[in-house]
């Protein structure tokens, strides 16, 4: 109980400073939409125009800082994130329903899909310390330290040479409605699988590494010793004693690491141009749209906060020790 | 109790040290403040020249009394006296005051293994601790000398062999050594000896507390042994108290604490140790433990087939009203649940004592 | 049979005992640490990543900006990594980008290490609402999303050279390692031997600075070593991205250069490869000396003991955990082999 | 987006595809009067909302073809319109088009300064029949292509929005040939309608499809799951044209407006117009072109006065038709040490004897400018001059220009039907800010009296004579002092495929600019018929 | 009044008749390069039905090394090089435990030698409930048990060791650590195995609660007449709950015999020593010897007998020849053996 409220304060207090961060960042910057505006359409704008587009985007009012701190809050407290002015005049909040979705899914699902396979061969590899697989280690590490980014790259050369077998890029076919049929979802998945194969290439060493680890620690435990010595049978050491211990680490980890694993992930959406919300992120950087830069980074920042809600429930589950005790 | 004829170096009166404990739950909501009441109402003296033994199971809150007395925690109340001055409680903040004051009352821990600095070797600690308390003397030479005397005194010689060792080069009993001639190294007055000896291995422990006496002797030093091993503290000390639950139960001549102990924990604690004699020599064991009860009203309560106290050490953060045995206590009287039993005399000799009901009658 | 009783036992040991550990533990480690294959292996790959650094613009053959008319030309003797769109040898590309790696990796992860021992040893060492606060705001920092706030960062400092993305990187990556720091000094501060040298009239400072943070040497290393393979990855995304304006040449740099003029349609592969190889090379380096700082502090994590060997029946055994292999050699002959 | 496959299923006869690389995936937006709308980013906004009148780009000199104003006439020195409306146009909602209606499409630009995209100072509208008479404050002759560029929208739709400005329009009701089928993420479907007021296009649908970038627009061209786009392309002949050289065409028209570098003139030595013209000598505009520009996207100015050709041809002064940049290190060197440089070895240094050096400085994701400037550094290297490139932060950049903080940068100028917009935005010192300040022209300082007079004689100018005679001195001042060193020409081109449409213009056809967002697509769309 | 009384059972004695686990020569290393250490070395000790035999010895003497070696459940890199571990059930064939196949293996365990580790917090789970670790135990040797019956049993065997059954469900973390040890017990009598091994099973624990369980452990074998081998380095407990004593050092067995013998009269100048190191709690206060030095480094151990070095009565041929374990020469009527060159065996150099 006492855990839950630390990380329920822990939580609050997070997401209010990503708020803050969120709401400062912005305002730092030098320069301003409206000549990102022009850098975007470099020489088909007129020098007049400026002004105009200034007094569109609501620019020319000046308010204190602080004025404008609380207007954000109040604003955000009906859910409102404001206008994009990239996509002028759509709220920022239909940008991110149309692209988060994407996002979501691709990191919800490589996500999942590497952290499945890389705890259980690490689980494998951590038993079997001193057998073959072994030799998995040096690959594993060389490939978790291919940036993620590159590694689609590569994925798409390989693609384009070899004849285009998957689609390389978006999120399905153009001119596809998006609904709930099977043609779109089929050629959805179908789109995803390349960032998907990557994201998973790139990431599953990590967890392997840290499961195998961690695998490594507990076999040594005493209770391990002792579920052999009790004579369990091989499966039920491993699943019940050594892999169920080792875990706990790996859970905890698990929403942490997301904030790094979103990153890598933005940039996998920029090579494959998959219209989640990375894509747009950088983008909106590229526009200076400050208001979806804001909107993207809130609502990231708090999925990864609910992942790692998610990851607590999943470690109080699993760790009795957390729990009131009776 | 009369006053003894040694000098008295260190004295606590009614020390009390209540942890707080982070509160959970619901808990957190009310405003009640709950605390772990590890050590209440302690008085001890420690004599020159006297070894005092402080013993009781694991938790009853020997150590914090040890780090109380070192000021390494600031006590919840009480005083502590140091040749009858008192100690402000802000020497616990460390400090000029504290510096002069672990001058003179130094803490030897009890874990060898943890209470050297891995990364440093023996030079560095015995170093560190001549130059904090200005012993090391102008220039490298005396300090040297300096050295060499300090791993003399604990029979590290030559001094040249384990200046440059770390302590994990070092066996325990040599680790323990250094780390009390660390404590030396401030040439104090009172040696707070924290269950110096129980991490170390059986062949080894006797070296150190046979150390420990001839430094009692030599240098005249007031020496608080704290200890879970009875039998030790019979063998070292010249005074044993007895803690339960963070309470004085018992305090007194070591010999006639151990061989006839009074309050009933510390009977029950010194028939739970164990003893190859009672094997060989049954009827004899039998005999000793009987009796402590000559010394009071128990007498009619003893005898073979009394139930065996189980159950557990109560919790410190609700400690049970009255004597703190009581629940386990195969004597147990109503008066014991609810009335806090004063330090009563056991015996006519006047030095011993024990805080319970059953020897009422015997004070009176 | 009793013997007469010593009394007090002698402290000191027959000679021949002990002075086993003649070395001091630090040259023991250390040789202990440099043994393992994969330090030597990652080590060796990073001086020669380190030497090409310091010595970048001279060792290469070409000025990495200079035209020339060989455009776009696969890898051949000439240009060994082949060139641009404009005729830049890729090659010089790669080793004289390898100094601003370094340089941002490096520093990053020094501003990063510093400012994680600074929080994360404070807010372990002391307690109270100063420590609860830092060790929130690290805890805060490891969740926020790090890419993209560097990336937004590093959108809103006007001059982005090789230092400011270095501080911005640092500044934003130090919380993994504040938040090992931590719990490893909280940890720590409850030890013995801090509370002995507390006794023994230590200063606060000293305490912090010469009981404690000796002992996180090992930790310190392998968090500034995780920080330095992050500012790496994170530098060369930026400038993969076009938001740094890194004026040296880099890796990103080159994969930038390659991006933007869509290589991998020209089927120029020669662009991206070797910037992309070196990156995962340097990465990888970075690895193995990090698994050799974790095996060093964790020896169950140790690898290097053999796991398997031929019994002298010629069978291999592998030592498997809850069975333990016997094996009935022809016995030894009596074991007093010293 | 791009396998063969996905091509297979967009490839059905009577679909027109345009593709545009620039990566909004968003829920549509239609409004014709934002810069960010789906409609402005993809082009079909023409094809829903049709001018006043088409001015073919390809040629800025030839008179704009009657659209939905028949006649416009200028009166009151270019300060008055008036403009007959067409009378057989209907709505896509049935209704019929009245010059009430163009009224409105002045008179929303007039109360909405946020829709008001060109500035453009209107003063009173009025209608009556079907003619509608505007009045502006001033001449407005070097805006008279963009004033009938106005696109005229319903006005009953628009007076009942709150803000136009903010609107999607999301039933747009428009006087063109299309009407909005189905909308996507990325993709906008236009249908045709069949009660246009001109004979119906052959084009029977038109698939408007955004994508990310240029890497995913390329193999989209390639496949053939687009037919028409306008991107970058490094090495086009290779990467696209290669492909189907058949069918796959490119042509980039130039625009009057011009790239280049441009100089902080209030910067010594680069106040000295000897060494900016010797610098200008040596540029390799070829180098430019070929490599920066990767051959074709930006067209290469030739001419000295900087004005693209053939665009620009009528416009430049007979003294210097025909006269081109040609890379002539021997001449630069004698125009410098002729006026007071000097060469110490290799080094040029300036008449007080320092060393001539400057930081070109562009932002680092611009890639053909970055690629522009680093041959410009070689180029200035061959007259000792060291130049150093500095890949700045976009906006740090834009901060840096605007208050002239820099000392080189490429840029671009305006672009107009006349080489006014490009010059004035050159020159005029009305336009000039100190430095520190944010200039929105003139970003080099450039302070001539004589060049600010010639371009308010142009605009005041009654009659063409007086224009070209103020237009001649403006290039005579260009070529002289060359405030900015001009090295390529806006474009307004595209990529497309003949392999299902043909009757694109190109330059043995140029009746319009094929760029798919400009206005001409309209016109372009009308002459698409199926390839046999 | 007496609140305890002599733990041993002196009928056991004649139970134990015949060996139920017998080590021969059994050598444990770590590691399998020269750098091995050698942790147990030809170490030869008889386990009988019914008796307790205690394991002495200081702090990496090798006891547990030699616990675990003959169970086979030695962490890598341990490495069983000779020897044999015969196993007798009381119905059947003798077995080498060394030669099982690894099914057959985990069959034996527990069955039919179950063991008590040193601690039991690390011994337990934390993350599994008690009920949990009691059942996988039940469920893993009778498989067809329902899931009810074994419930029940986990219930009676915490009853057995004095917990409250309600206790069942908790974790181990809820539970003091007493109460630990005694889940700990319960687990290992589960199912009746022949043999308990028990490595240190109270040295955590304060003396009370050690006697507690002892106690326990003393009545249970009462009921269920299982041998058990006690390991620890607390001799003066061993004298009083253990029928037979082996003293270890260096690896090595140095002296066995009856505890009551061993007390009186240990003819092996360490275990002369360890018994010297004991403060008594009673009887005169007689001054302690204890034992100079420190314990040998097992990978460079001294040559000859390895004690010799401490050895306060060393002479010639200890710093040279290894004394073998046999019968003393001096002593031949009693039941022991001991390694020293002062008592050379008599009769067992055979
Ligand atoms: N810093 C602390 N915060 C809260 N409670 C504490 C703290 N230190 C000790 N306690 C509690 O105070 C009580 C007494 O502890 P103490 O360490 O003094 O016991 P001890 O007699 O030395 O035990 P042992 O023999 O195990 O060393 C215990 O219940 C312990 O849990
Ligand atoms: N994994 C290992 N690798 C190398 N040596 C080991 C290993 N485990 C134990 N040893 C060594 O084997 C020797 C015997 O260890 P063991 O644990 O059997 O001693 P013990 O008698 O049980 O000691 P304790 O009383 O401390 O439990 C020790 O010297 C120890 O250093
Ligand atoms: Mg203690
Ligand atoms: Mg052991």
């Amino acid at each position: 109980m006492r855990f839950f409220l630390r990380r329920f304060a822990f939580y609050v207090f997070t997401a209010w400073a990503a708020i803050t961060i969120n709401f400062f960042i912005p305002r730092l910057i030098p320069g301003d939409p409206v000549s990102a505006l022009v850098a975007g359409m470099r020489g088909q704008i007129t020098s007049d125009q400026i002004q105009s587009l200034t007094v569109l985007f609501g620019l020319d009012k000046h308010e204190s800082v602080w004025m404008q701190y609380v207007d954000y809050l109040e604003q955000l407290s009906h859910g409102d994130l404001g206008i994009s002015f990239g996509n002028f005049p759509l709220p920022v909040t239909s940008v991110l329903a149309s692209a988060l979705p994407w996002t979501l899914l691709l990191i919800g699902v490589t996500t999942i899909i590497s952290f499945a396979i890389g705890t259980l061969l690490g689980i494998v590899v951590g038993w079997r310390r001193g057998s073959w697989l072994d030799g998995l280690l040096p690959v594993t590490t060389f490939l978790s330290s291919i940036p993620y980014f590159w590694l689609g790259l590569i994925a798409v050369s390989v693609v384009t040479y070899a004849g285009y077998f998957l689609p390389i890029s978006g999120g399905y076919d153009p001119g596809l409605v998006p609904s709930w049929n099977l043609e779109f979802i089929g050629n959805a998945i179908e789109h995803g699988l390349l960032p998907a194969i990557t994201i998973v290439v790139a990431s599953v060493g990590g967890w392997l590494l840290s499961m195998r680890n961690m695998m490594v620690t507990v076999t040594a435990e005493d209770y391990v010793t002792v579920a052999h010595a009790k004579g369990l049978s091989e499966r039920r050491v491993v699943m019940g004693y050594a892999a169920r211990n080792a875990l706990l680490p790996s859970v905890s980890g698990f929403g942490m690491a997301l904030g790094l694993v979103v990153g890598g992930t933005f940039l996998v959406e920029y090579v494959f141009s998959y219209p989640g919300i990375g894509l747009q992120m950088l983008q909106a950087i590229a526009r200076h749209d400050y208001p979806l830069i804001q909107g993207i980074f809130l609502v990231v920042t708090l999925a990864v906060l609910a992942a790692n809600f998610l990851a607590d429930i999943a470690y109080l589950a699993l760790d009795p020790r957390t729990r009131k005790e009776g | 109790m009369t006053t003894p004829a040694a000098e008295v170096v260190l004295e606590a009166e009614g020390l009390t040290k209540h942890f707080p404990v982070r509160k959970r739950g619901r808990a957190a909501l009310s405003r009640e403040v709950r605390v772990v009441h590890a050590v209440d109402d302690v008085d001890l003296r420690l004599l020159r020249g006297q070894v005092t033994s402080l013993v009781g199971e694991s938790g009853s809150g020997k150590s914090t009394v040890a780090r109380l007395l070192a000021q390494l925690y600031p006590r919840t109340s009480g005083d502590i006296r140091l040749h009858g001055e008192p100690t402000p409680l802000a020497t616990a903040r460390g400090g000029r005051r504290f510096r002069a004051y672990c001058r003179r009352v130094q803490l030897i821990f009890q874990d060898p293994f943890a209470s050297l600095n891995p990364v440093h070797n023996v030079e560095y600690h015995l170093t560190r601790a001549l130059r904090i308390h200005g012993r090391a003397g102008q220039g490298k030479e005396q300090l040297r000398a300096a050295l060499a005397n300090l791993l003399d005194r604990v029979q590290l010689t030559p001094a040249d062999r384990y200046l440059s060792k770390y302590p994990h080069e070092l066996s325990g009993g040599q680790r323990q050594r250094v780390a009390i001639a660390r404590a030396l190294a401030a040439d104090p007055e009172a040696l707070l000896a924290d269950e110096p000896v129980s991490m170390l291995d059986v062949s080894i422990r006797l070296g150190v507390l046979n150390l420990l006496r001839d430094l009692k002797e030599r240098l005249n030093l007031a020496i608080l042994y704290i200890t879970h091993d009875i039998a030790s503290a019979r063998y070292f000390a010249d005074t044993v108290l007895v803690m339960y639950a963070g309470r004085m139960v018992e305090g007194g001549d070591s010999e006639t604490v151990t061989q006839r102990p009074a309050h009933p924990y510390t009977r029950l604690l010194v028939e739970s140790a164990p003893d190859p004699d009672r094997l060989t020599s049954e009827a004899g064991s039998l005999g000793e433990a009987g009796g402590a009860g000559e010394a009071g009203t128990a007498g009619g309560v003893g005898g073979a087939g009394a139930p065996v106290p189980g159950g557990e050490p109560p919790s410190l953060i609700s400690p049970p009203a009255g004597c703190r045995f009581h629940p386990r206590c195969p004597f147990v009287m109503d008066k014991c649940r609810t009335e806090l039993p004063p330090r009563l005399q056991v015996g006519d000799t006047g030095e011993h004592w024990a805080a319970c009901w059953l020897f009422e009658g015997v004070a009176a | 049979m009793t013997a007469a009783a010593t009394g007090l036992t002698t402290a000191t040991p027959p000679p021949d005992l002990t002075g086993t550990g003649g070395a001091p533990r630090r040259g023991r480690g250390l040789r202990r640490f440099l043994v393992n294959g994969k330090v030597t292996t990652g080590l060796v790959i990073l001086l020669i990543f380190a030497v090409v650094a310091v010595l970048g613009d001279t060792i290469a053959p070409y000025d990495p900006s200079k035209r020339s008319s060989d455009i776009l030309q696969g890898p051949g003797w000439k240009h060994w990594f082949g060139t641009t769109h404009i005729g830049q040898d890729i090659f010089s590309q790669v080793i004289v980008g390898t100094r601003s790696v370094m340089f941002v990796g490096l520093a990053a992860g020094a501003v990063a290490t510093v400012v994680g021992v600074v929080i994360g040893v404070t807010s372990g060492y002391l307690s109270g609402a100063a420590a609860e606060s830092l060790s929130a705001i690290s805890n805060v920092f490891i969740v926020i999303p790090a890419l993209p706030l560097i990336i937004i960062i590093t959108n809103v400092v006007p001059n982005s050279g090789d230092w400011t993305i270095a501080l911005v990187i640092g500044c934003t990556s130090w919380a993994w390692g504040a938040r090992l720091l931590r719990a490893q000094t909280l940890s720590l501060r409850r030890r013995d031997f801090v509370e002995a040298a507390r006794a023994t009239g230590e200063s606060t400072w000293r305490l912090i600075g010469f009981e404690i943070l000796p002992n996180l040497t090992a930790i310190i290393a392998s968090s500034f070593i995780g920080t330095v393979m992050f500012a790496v990855a994170t530098e060369i995304a930026l400038a993969f991205v076009g938001v740094s304006g890194i004026s040296e040449w880099n890796w990103g740099e080159i994969l930038f250069w390659a991006q933007g003029q869509q290589a991998l349609p020209q089927g120029a592969w020669w662009w991206f490869v070797p910037a992309g190889l070196c990156i995962a090379l340097f990465g990888t380096a970075l690895s193995l000396v990090n698994f050799g700082i974790d095996e060093f502090v964790n020896p169950r994590l140790r690898s290097n003991a053999r796991r398997s060997f031929r019994a002298a029946d010629g069978r291999r055994v592998r030592m498997r955990v809850g069975f333990t292999p016997v094996v009935q050699a022809p016995p030894r002959g009596e074991d007093n082999e010293r | 987006a791009c396998g063969g496959k996905s091509a297979a299923t967009t490839k059905s006869s009577g679909v027109l595809n345009i593709g545009m690389p620039d990566g909004a995936t968003l829920p549509a937006n239609n409004n014709p009067y934002l810069d960010a709308s789906f409609a402005k980013h993809l082009g079909y906004t023409w094809l829903i909302w049709e001018p006043l009148a088409l001015q073919n780009e390809a040629k800025p000199t030839a008179d704009p073809k009657p659209w939905l104003a028949t006649k416009w006439d200028w009166s009151n020195g270019y300060s008055t319109l008036t403009l007959t409306i067409r009378d057989n146009v209907k709505w896509s909602d049935g209704s019929a088009m009245t010059a009430d209606d163009v009224a409105y499409s002045f008179q929303i630009m007039k109360d909405n300064k946020g829709v008001n995209y060109y500035a453009l100072p209107i003063k009173d509208v009025s209608s009556s029949g079907s003619t509608v008479t505007v009045n502006f404050d001033g001449s407005q002759y070097v805006n008279r292509t963009k004033i009938l560029s106005t696109q005229v929208v319903n006005k009953k739709q628009w007076s009942a929005m709150a803000d136009p400005s903010k609107d999607t329009v999301a039933n747009p009701i428009g006087t063109g040939p299309y009407k909005i089928k189905s909308v996507t993420p990325s993709t906008v479907t236009l249908d045709v309608r069949s009660d246009y007021w001109q004979k119906p296009p052959k084009v029977g649908e038109i698939r408007c499809t955004t994508y990310s970038g240029n890497d995913t627009q390329l193999p989209a061209l390639t496949s053939g799951a687009t037919d028409w786009s306008y991107e970058f392309l490094a090495n086009a002949k290779s990467t696209f044209v290669a492909r189907d050289p058949a069918h796959f065409k490119l042509w980039f028209p130039p625009a009057l407006s011009a790239d280049g570098l441009w100089f902080n003139t209030t910067k010594k030595p680069f106040d000295n117009p000897h060494l900016r013209r010797a610098m200008s000598m040596v540029v390799n505009r070829d180098d430019i072109f070929n490599e920066g520009e990767a051959g074709y996207f930006k067209p290469k100015i030739d001419n000295i006065t900087g004005i693209p050709t053939p665009a620009g041809d009528p416009f430049i002064a007979a003294q210097y038709k025909g006269k081109s940049s040609q890379a002539d290190v021997a001449t630069a060197k004698k125009e410098l040490t002729d006026n007071g440089f000097t060469y110490a070895g290799n080094t040029l240094k300036d008449p007080t004897g320092k060393a001539v050096t400057l930081t070109l400085s562009d932002p680092a994701d611009w890639n053909d400018y970055q690629t522009d400037l680093t041959i410009i550094k070689d180029n200035l290297a061959t007259i000792g001059i060291t130049a150093s490139i500095d890949k700045a932060n976009q906006d740090a950049w834009f901060d840096a220009v605007g208050k002239g903080n820099f000392d080189a940068v490429m840029h671009w100028t305006n672009g107009g039907a006349t080489p006014y917009d490009m010059y004035q935005n050159i020159m005029d010192s009305a336009q000039l800010q100190p430095i520190g300040t944010t200039a929105s022209g003139n970003y080099g300082r450039f302070n001539s009296p004589d060049a600010t007079a010639a371009l308010k004689a142009y605009t005041a100018a009654t009659d063409d004579a007086g224009r070209q005679a103020a237009l001649e001195k403006i290039e005579q001042i260009m070529v002289e002092q060359m405030p900015m060193i001009p090295t390529s020409a806006g474009n307004l081109g595209a990529e497309y495929s003949t392999a299902k449409w043909t009757g694109w213009p190109d330059e043995s056809n140029p009746y319009e600019a094929n760029q798919p967002t400009r206005p001409g697509m309209l016109d372009v769309v009308l002459h698409l018929t199926p390839a046999s | 009044m007496s609140m305890s009384k002599p733990l041993t059972m002196k009928p056991s004695r004649s139970i134990a008749a015949d060996a139920v686990l017998d080590i021969r020569g059994l050598c444990v290393d770590y590691g399998v390069d020269d750098n091995a250490v050698r942790a147990v070395r030809d170490v030869s000790l008889t386990l009988r039905r019914g008796e307790v035999l205690g394991l002495a010895g200081e702090s990496g003497s090798g006891k547990s090394t030699l616990a675990y070696g003959l169970a086979r459940l030695l962490p890598p890199p341990g490495v069983i090089s000779a020897g044999e571990v015969i196993y007798s059930p009381p119905d059947g064939e003798p077995v080498d435990v060394l030669t099982l196949a690894p099914l057959a293996l985990r069959a034996f365990r527990w069955a039919e030698t179950s063991i008590v580790f040193q601690g039991a917090m690390n011994s337990l789970n934390p993350v599994h409930k008690v009920s949990t670790q009691l059942i996988d135990v039940i469920a893993a040797h009778s498989p067809g048990m329902s899931r009810r019956a074994m419930l029940d049993r986990a219930r009676e065997l915490l009853t057995m060791v004095g917990i409250a059954p309600d206790r069942l469900h908790a974790y181990p973390h809820q539970l003091s650590g007493g109460m630990r040890q005694r889940v700990m017990i319960g687990m290992a009598l589960a199912l009746e195995p022949k043999i308990v091994i028990m490595d240190e099973p109270t040295t955590a624990l304060d003396v009370v609660m050690q006697r507690q369980i002892l106690r326990q452990i003393v009545e249970l074998r009462e009921r269920f007449g299982f041998s058990v081998l006690f390991i620890t380095h607390d001799l003066s407990l061993l004298v009083e709950f253990s029928d037979r004593i082996a003293i270890m050092y260096g690896g090595r067995i140095v002296e066995e015999a009856p505890a009551a013998l061993l007390y009186r009269d240990a003819l092996h100048p360490y275990s002369h020593g360890l018994l010297h190191s004991f403060p008594a709690l009673r009887g005169p206060r007689r001054e302690l010897a204890g034992i100079p030095g420190s314990p040998p480094d097992l990978q460079a151990m001294p040559s000859g007998c390895s004690f010799h070095p401490r050895c306060p009565r060393r002479f010639d041929p200890c710093a040279v020849d290894i004394p073998v374990l046999g019968s003393p020469a001096d002593r031949v009527r009693e039941a022991r053996t001991v390694a020293c060159w002062l008592h050379p065996a008599g009769g067992a150099i055979d």
